[in-house]
């Protein structure tokens, strides 16, 4: 997250790069997925080399996407950037369709089966991974040995971060237990329903949880208020928290990111320096940087030096592959 | 100086004057009958003077005074009293909640219901008025009621009480009782406007009459001037018959047979305690009783609109498992509440006219509605009855409440039923309708048509009826033929006193 | 010509509506800063003139329809079905299912039968409420709402790797429907399917079932009056449960057709407020299936304008409900719009829903 | 059975539930007021979330969260009382101006939320505080549950008791259930039913209003556009089920929040079924009771009917 400033080159633009942002049906309002792939949006205009002006639509559902899509085509943009794995198939109907057009997806990663075409690219993070580093995190720091995590619609993103938060915990503390809870579709309020994640983040508090992770959108929102209101430790998701979710900053040691912003940003910068991949695909995982967790802000006296080195260490071994999460979901 | 004046008053709905400058006199210590057949304007009248409705011109002078009434709690302030034609009474609430709603003891908003009950108490030991302040009133018979009505009126202080028919969901010997009253309150020098469409209560009981046709007061008399059919020609306008003209009954075969009928109310207490019936083609029983004993059940019961234990046979079949729609075949119905029951308010009269059949040869033809032939039938059916209408697509709660009975009462002769279940076949119907819709009956009876006749309407049934059947508390206190049938002793069964 | 001129009449007052809607929005939008004109300029705009827009707004308008008459069939017999959102999710799980389970069919059977199957999906959903109601006198308006709510989950639990999932598949979501159950395309190179056609053939099918059959007369009846109707040997339960099974065989339809006509697969969350929006449909008709189609077709337009809209002007697309709101006030307020515009005529009150016998919310 | 006990964590199971029928019970009670007047309130979920988006707004502008909740229950009432107008004066079907509201509550919130609050990325106006009451507190069992909670939730349970003795006990209730029962009847006793209307609506929307306060200023310390996600709903059939009486909604609310909680928890018991299926169980809940258990609850006689005297 952040503002990446304003600081490009003050390069005339011959010509304005124009991107368009679709929403899926959670929206710019969500504070965290969408709203963070907009700021990578935001960012690369701000980055006046770039020579980019970007717009949103908001989709109400799922059949608005394809016609969303469309109608930045039909305006002329030179990229589309489809937010979140529920565009997959309308994405790539139009991506096939108008090959003039760029197109980048958020959180999904075509298989070869579906024959993506040129102009299309999936970006997809290795989330296990940055929920791994906040496990193990969790497994350092909890003096209960109850750590708990309060989670959105069990999506494949979501699950991913989640399991590998469980892995984290179990690598640096075997005998610690994991709390963890859904969010259930019926409340029609997908990663939208802050007042349950609060009452589930203090029902794990009650079992003795001492760190809970919000990892849902506004509902893991309402799990780091539910931590703070018990004076317990919380950890926040998709970006920085403790910047974009200033509310939550009394607890919050780290948040486990998944640099949404630098992924549109990069896909929007290799659009406009043309240098598209080839493989339909964009990952980002610890090694490029693109998964990770947050400066622990606040939080940093707190935590013990030795805890520092061992998630440096982990951090490290995540990234050049001799550490593996052992979470493999698609 | 007399109690109430009215000046020119004019209350018009739409395009309808039902108050078409209206001057009426009341003194002090007089009891005034106000007569007038149907939707002649008595209660639009009286609903001006309490303030329920407005008039559009005219002036009230009361007490020598000239007021505005804009809302009923002007009158109440003013000592104006309402009984009204339906009773204004709230079921859930107890008496003294009921009495002194709108003027309540209170200390700091909260109730004081002691002292509610107390003065209950003393005003109801002050007229005889004998009831329990702490009973809910929709435990309370229809003549109890009648009291907390009363009460109301007194506890906030009435000078001038008018009753809107008051009479007619009485015993004859709770009429006796209510007559008592009014004598009394009239010996305290407080005037009391009668309302009814009963001419034996008018001679009885007022000292002066006013008669309404069509908006406008038609005459004033007084009773020693007058008499029943004079009164009758007044309202109506024309001669009217005041006896039913019928001849002996020729009973043929058992149509219509209930058999140890148990049936519960709404509120699941026993309400029909088994009853046994039995109607023959060609005569009339009559079902006399106060309501609230039971008719309801009973006749919902047999037209299968209400779960019941025992039997019921129609037309020679047992019915008692079938449903409304199979016994509607043989059997006809005219329900006591029209309002509710008998026609859709919001369809036209030829759709109302056709409603227990529209499903039937000739009206549809598998699921396709016949509309030519309803409207055919619908036209026909309009100028038999002779009911006041434009056309047949007119919308039926357009028509005036007499015309809407001879819509439910048309409609259920013209199939040619074998059996006809009358529940207050002319409820609240003037004179003149009266004397038609009764007509009818015989006719059909005559043609070999069974009748069951619930009415509450005393009258109505002595005149009717070939058989008396007196229903109490869900049961049939006695059958009556004949000679047997008598007035006084039909009304002690009714009152359970036999 | 007299025809013309009672249709004029008819349509005076939702039209006035409509425009005192708009008027209403527009100073909600004025209110957060952004320029009204500009705003409906852009909503016209993004429903007509763009590329592909009509088509666009005809689509949007199909499932308005089956929806607008599904709300308006229950309204006839006095049923508020807010259930109308569940409905269309149960039957568009049924017409995937069907659509991708089913090989080897010529379009002209597949089809058809992934049509019926997502009406009977819809149907079957509905007939709950209407059990509970006619049996349990459960007021449908709580009933529907929760089981919209389950219809949620039911489909999640369903699409999101469940039975119904594609493994295949990176995301949750079904299969996609076999080409043979796809509506066809009606113009070349845009999206406008089939499904047109239906939901206009749909209108007068309702039309004659409510006006000239029996079956209409029997619902028309309990709606107006329950007691009467009942009085008259109309089974008022079966009526209840019938005209939910219609009302929810249109919703189911509006659903299956969504999947066949424009997504051809399912996604765990399908709809997103169709079911009140089609309430606001049929209170705008009232409840006249004619009406349903121009009232489909406003609603369709602005939903399908408002993504333009919030490209041009970045104001909120829910700015629409704010106009949907406005309009269903003066047009259920039939004296406001009178008073408003000084008009004399008389218009009908709609049908009250919650003076129903024990019909407490 | 101690370990179970635990487990379980029955004491914090009741305080979640008591916390999750906040919103419920206030919603509920107005329910009951309007309701007892005569007047359908389907339009309480969009009085809660006027409520909500009005408290926050008004909190966040003069950092005061109490001010907040004034605006909430002041907003709450204001948008009850547009209900009432139509209702009462224009005779707009009660169930059709209520659902008016709430589409029009989901759409002014959520213009507004995009112009004024989404940019926001500061620390909102906080949430109300904890109150421990002395002593009271450190109850065992009774302190977790009853006597550290916020402010919406004391109003709450001191609410339901003033609004039974409000309803059950003074002037206003005898003459609200006289306007419920018999309009009409009510008028002839010198009551004025359109004042009495008003004034319950207008009541059931400060309730609500402030039911809207305890997601925005109690809970989460912002708004989200439809935050209330459908708990007005459910609030109307908890006061079927409560038979339109206080204690009766609290009750039927307290069953609401308490299925959601367990329903959630089954999750972390380890209990092998779908979380779909769990995260159902308050609305089967709600759907069995009112088709099942409650039978016909019966209503106030005239609720839905329009009254107007000529
Ligand atoms: N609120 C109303 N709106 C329209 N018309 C009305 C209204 N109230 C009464 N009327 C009409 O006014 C006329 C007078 O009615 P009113 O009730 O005063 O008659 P009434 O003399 O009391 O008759 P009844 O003997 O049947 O009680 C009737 O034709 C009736 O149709
Ligand atoms: N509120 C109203 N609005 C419109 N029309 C009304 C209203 N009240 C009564 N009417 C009309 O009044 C007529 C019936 O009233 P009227 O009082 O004469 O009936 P009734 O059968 O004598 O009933 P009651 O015995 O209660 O006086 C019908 O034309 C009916 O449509
Ligand atoms: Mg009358
Ligand atoms: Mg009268």
């Amino acid at each position: 997250g952040g503002n990446s400033g304003t600081s490009g080159g003050g390069a005339s633009c011959s010509k304005t790069y124009k991107v368009g942002l679709v929403t899926d049906v959670g929206k710019l309002s969500d504070k965290s997925f969408n709203a963070t792939s907009w700021q990578g949006v935001v960012d690369a205009q701000n980055d006046k080399s770039l020579c980019v002006q970007g717009k949103a639509i908001e989709s109400n559902q799922p059949t608005d996407y394809a016609k969303n899509m469309q109608t930045f085509v039909d305006q002329g943009y030179d990229m589309v950037v489809a937010v979140g794995f529920l565009m997959g198939d309308d994405t790539l109907a139009e991506a096939k369709k108008n090959s003039g057009t760029k197109f980048a997806i958020v959180d999904f990663a075509y298989t070869p089966t579906q024959s993506p075409p040129a102009n299309l690219t999936g970006l997809v993070f290795k989330e296990d991974q940055a929920g791994f580093e906040i496990g193990a995190l969790a497994g350092l720091m909890t003096k209960t040995g109850t750590v708990g995590q309060v989670l959105g619609l069990k999506i494949p993103p979501v699950v991913r971060y989640a399991e590998g938060y469980k892995a984290g915990v179990k690598y640096t503390n075997p005998s610690a237990k994991v709390l963890e809870v859904y969010q259930g579709p019926g409340d029609g309020a997908a990663f939208n329903n802050p007042d349950w994640g609060k009452a589930r983040a203090i029902d794990e508090i009650n079992q003795n949880a001492d760190i809970i992770f919000g990892g849902g959108g506004n509902t893991g929102n309402g799990a780091l208020l539910g931590a703070l209101s018990k004076q317990k430790a919380c950890i926040g998701v998709d970006t920085d928290q403790f910047v974009s979710y200033p509310d939550a900053d009394g607890c919050l040691m780290t948040s486990a990111e998944k640099k949404l912003a630098t992924a549109v940003k990069t896909a929007i910068t290799d659009m406009v320096k043309n240098q598209w991949p080839s493989s339909n695909l964009l990952t980002f995982d610890a090694a490029n940087g693109g998964v990770g967790i947050s400066s622990y802000h606040d939080y940093d006296s707190k935590i013990p030096a030795d805890v520092k080195t061992k998630i440096t260490d982990i951090q490290k071994k995540l990234a050049d592959g001799s550490l593996q999460t052992g979470v493999n979901i698609s | 100086m007399p109690a109430l004046e009215l000046r020119g008053i004019v209350k018009t709905f739409g395009g309808l004057r039902a108050n078409d400058g209206v001057d009426l006199v009341v003194q002090w210590g007089e009891v005034h009958a106000l007569l007038g057949e149907n939707g002649a304007g008595k209660s639009t009248l009286m609903n001006v003077v309490y303030g329920l409705q407005s008039p559009d011109a005219g002036e009230i002078v009361y007490d020598g005074q000239p007021v505005v009434i804009r809302r009923p709690e002007d009158a109440i302030r003013r000592g104006i009293g309402m009984v009204h034609q339906h009773f204004m009474l709230i079921p859930p609430l107890t008496v003294a909640e009921n009495v002194v709603l709108g003027h309540e003891s209170a200390r700091g908003g909260m109730m004081d219901l002691t002292a509610a009950g107390q003065m209950v108490s003393e005003l109801s030991h002050r007229y005889g008025l004998e009831v329990d302040p702490r009973a809910r009133v929709r435990d309370l018979s229809v003549g109890l009621q009648q009291r907390v009505e009363i009460l109301k009126a007194l506890y906030r202080g009435a000078r001038l009480l008018i009753l809107d028919e008051p009479t007619a969901v009485l015993t004859p010997q709770e009429i006796d009782r209510l007559f008592e009253i009014v004598s009394n309150l009239k010996a305290e020098g407080k005037a009391v406007i009668f309302i009814t469409h009963k001419l034996a209560e008018v001679m009885r009981i007022a000292d002066q009459i006013t008669v309404m046709r069509r908006g406008k007061v038609v005459a004033t008399t007084t009773p020693a001037e007058s008499s029943p059919p004079d009164l009758a020609r007044l309202m109506v306008g024309r001669p009217v018959l005041l006896r039913v003209e019928k001849g002996p009954a020729h009973p043929g075969d058992v149509l219509l047979e209930v058999e140890a009928l148990k049936v519960e109310d709404d509120l699941h207490h026993p309400a029909v305690e088994g009853v046994d019936l039995q109607v023959r083609a060609g005569e009339i029983l009559g079902v006399a009783g106060v309501e609230g004993n039971g008719q309801r059940e009973l006749v919902e019961a047999i037209v299968g609109l209400r779960p019941a234990k025992g039997r019921v046979t129609i037309a020679g079949r047992d019915m008692s498992h079938a449903t409304t729609h199979r016994r509607l075949k043989d059997l006809s119905h005219i329900p006591a509440d029209r309002q509710q029951m008998g026609v859709i308010l919001d369809m036209s009269i030829a759709d109302n006219l056709v409603l227990p059949d529209f499903d039937r040869p000739p009206f549809a033809h598998w699921l396709i509605r016949a509309l030519d032939s309803i409207r055919a039938f619908a036209a026909r059916i309009i100028k038999e009855y002779d009911i006041r209408a434009e056309r047949p697509e007119q919308r039926t709660g357009s028509l005036s409440g007499g015309n809407q009975q001879k819509v439910v009462v048309a409609r259920e002769l013209a199939t040619d039923p074998k059996i006809l279940i009358a529940a207050q076949p002319t409820r609240g119907v003037d004179v003149g309708s009266i004397e038609f819709i009764h007509r009818r009956i015989v006719e059909q009876r005559d043609r070999g048509l069974a009748v069951l006749l619930v009415s509450s309407e005393l009258d109505e049934v002595l005149s009717l009826s070939d058989r008396v059947a007196v229903i109490y508390r869900g049961q049939i206190a006695a059958v009556l033929e004949g000679e047997a049938i008598d007035r006084e002793h039909i009304g002690l069964l009714m009152a359970g006193a036999a | 010509m007299r025809l013309v001129l009672h249709w004029l009449r008819q349509a005076l007052v939702p039209l006035l509506s409509v425009i005192c809607g708009f008027i209403v929005a527009g100073f909600a939008v004025f209110l957060s800063g952004a320029n009204p004109v500009d705003a409906l300029v852009a909503l016209f705009q993004g429903a007509f003139l763009e590329r592909n827009s009509v088509s666009e707004t005809l689509i949007a308008t199909i499932p308005y329809i089956f929806l607008g008459l599904a709300v308006a069939i229950g309204f006839k017999a006095g049923l508020f079905n807010i259930g109308a959102e569940g409905q269309f999710y149960l039957g568009a799980i049924a017409g995937t299912y069907v659509g991708y389970s089913l090989h080897g069919l010529p379009a002209i059977v597949h089809i058809p039968l992934a049509v019926a199957a997502g009406m009977l999906g819809g149907l079957g959903y509905a007939v709950i409420p209407g059990v509970l109601k006619a049996r349990f006198g459960a007021h449908e308006v709580i009933t529907t709402i929760m089981l919209n709510h389950i219809a949620l989950a039911v489909s999640d639990y369903l699409i999101n790797r469940g039975p119904m999932g594609d493994p295949h598949a990176s995301a949750p979501k079904t299969p996609f429907i076999q080409h043979s159950a796809e509506l066809p395309i009606l113009i070349p190179n845009a999206r406008l399917h089939l499904g047109l056609l239906l939901a206009l053939a749909a209108v007068p099918i309702v039309w004659f079932l409510i006006e000239r059959t029996t079956v209409g007369f029997r619902l028309r009846a309990v709606g107006l009056n329950q007691t009467a109707a009942r009085a008259a040997g109309i089974s008022v339960g079966w009526t209840i449960v019938l005209v939910m099974a219609m009302s929810g065989a249109l919703a189911g339809l509006a659903g299956a057709d969504e999947v066949l006509g424009v997504s051809h697969f399912m996604p765990p969350t399908f709809s997103v407020g169709y079911g009140f929006d089609s309430i606001a449909v049929a209170l705008v008709a009232r409840s006249n299936p004619w009406g349903i189609v121009p009232a489909a077709f406003l609603f369709g337009s602005m939903r399908s304008g408002a993504g333009f809209m919030q490209l041009q002007t970045q104001v909120s697309a829910d700015l629409i409900s704010v106009v949907q709101a406005t309009v269903i006030i003066f047009v259920a307020a039939p004296v406001m719009v009178r008073w408003l515009f000084r008009l004399r005529e008389r218009p009908a009150i709609p049908t009250p829903l919650a003076a129903q016998e024990g019909a407490a919310v | 059975m101690n370990e179970f006990l635990q487990r379980a964590d029955l004491v914090g199971l009741a305080a979640a539930t008591l916390l999750a029928s906040t919103p419920l019970v206030l919603a509920a009670l107005g329910g009951v007021m309007s309701e007892r007047s005569g007047v359908v309130n389907i339009a309480l979920e969009g009085i809660m979330l006027t409520g909500a988006f009005m408290g926050y707004v008004a909190a966040l502008a003069t950092h005061n969260l109490w001010f907040g909740v004034g605006v909430a229950i002041l907003s709450g009432a204001l948008i009850a009382g547009l209900h009432a107008v139509l209702a009462i004066e224009f005779l707009v079907d009660q169930i059709v101006s209520g659902t008016v509201i709430n589409i029009l509550a989901v759409g002014i919130t959520g213009v507004y939320y995009r112009t004024f609050i989404q940019q926001q990325n500061v620390a909102g106006p906080g949430t109300l505080p904890v109150w421990k009451i002395p002593f009271l507190a450190n109850l065992p069992v009774l302190g977790p549950i009853f006597f550290q909670n916020q402010f919406v939730t004391y109003a709450m349970v001191v609410l339901v008791v003033c609004v039974h003795l409000l309803l059950f006990r003074s002037v206003w209730g005898l003459r609200t259930r006289a306007c419920g029962e018999h309009p009409l009847a009510a008028e002839t006793a010198g009551i004025s039913v359109r004042f009495m209307r008003y004034g319950n609506v207008m009541l059931s929307g400060a309730l609500g209003g402030l039911g809207g306060a305890y997601f925005s200023l109690q809970q989460v310390g912002n708004f989200l556009p439809n935050m209330t996600g459908g708990k007005g709903f459910i609030a109307l059939a908890a006061m079927i089920f409560g038979k339109w009486t206080p204690f009766g909604a609290f009750l039927a609310s307290l069953l609401f929040a308490a299925s959601d909680a367990l329903g959630s928890r089954l999750q972390f018991y380890g209990i092998n079924i779908p979380y779909q299926i769990t995260s159902t169980l308050p609305y089967v809940l709600t759907i069995i009771v009112v088709a099942g258990a409650v039978g016909r609850a019966i209503a106030p006689a005239a609720v839905g009917r329009p009254y107007k005297k000529s």
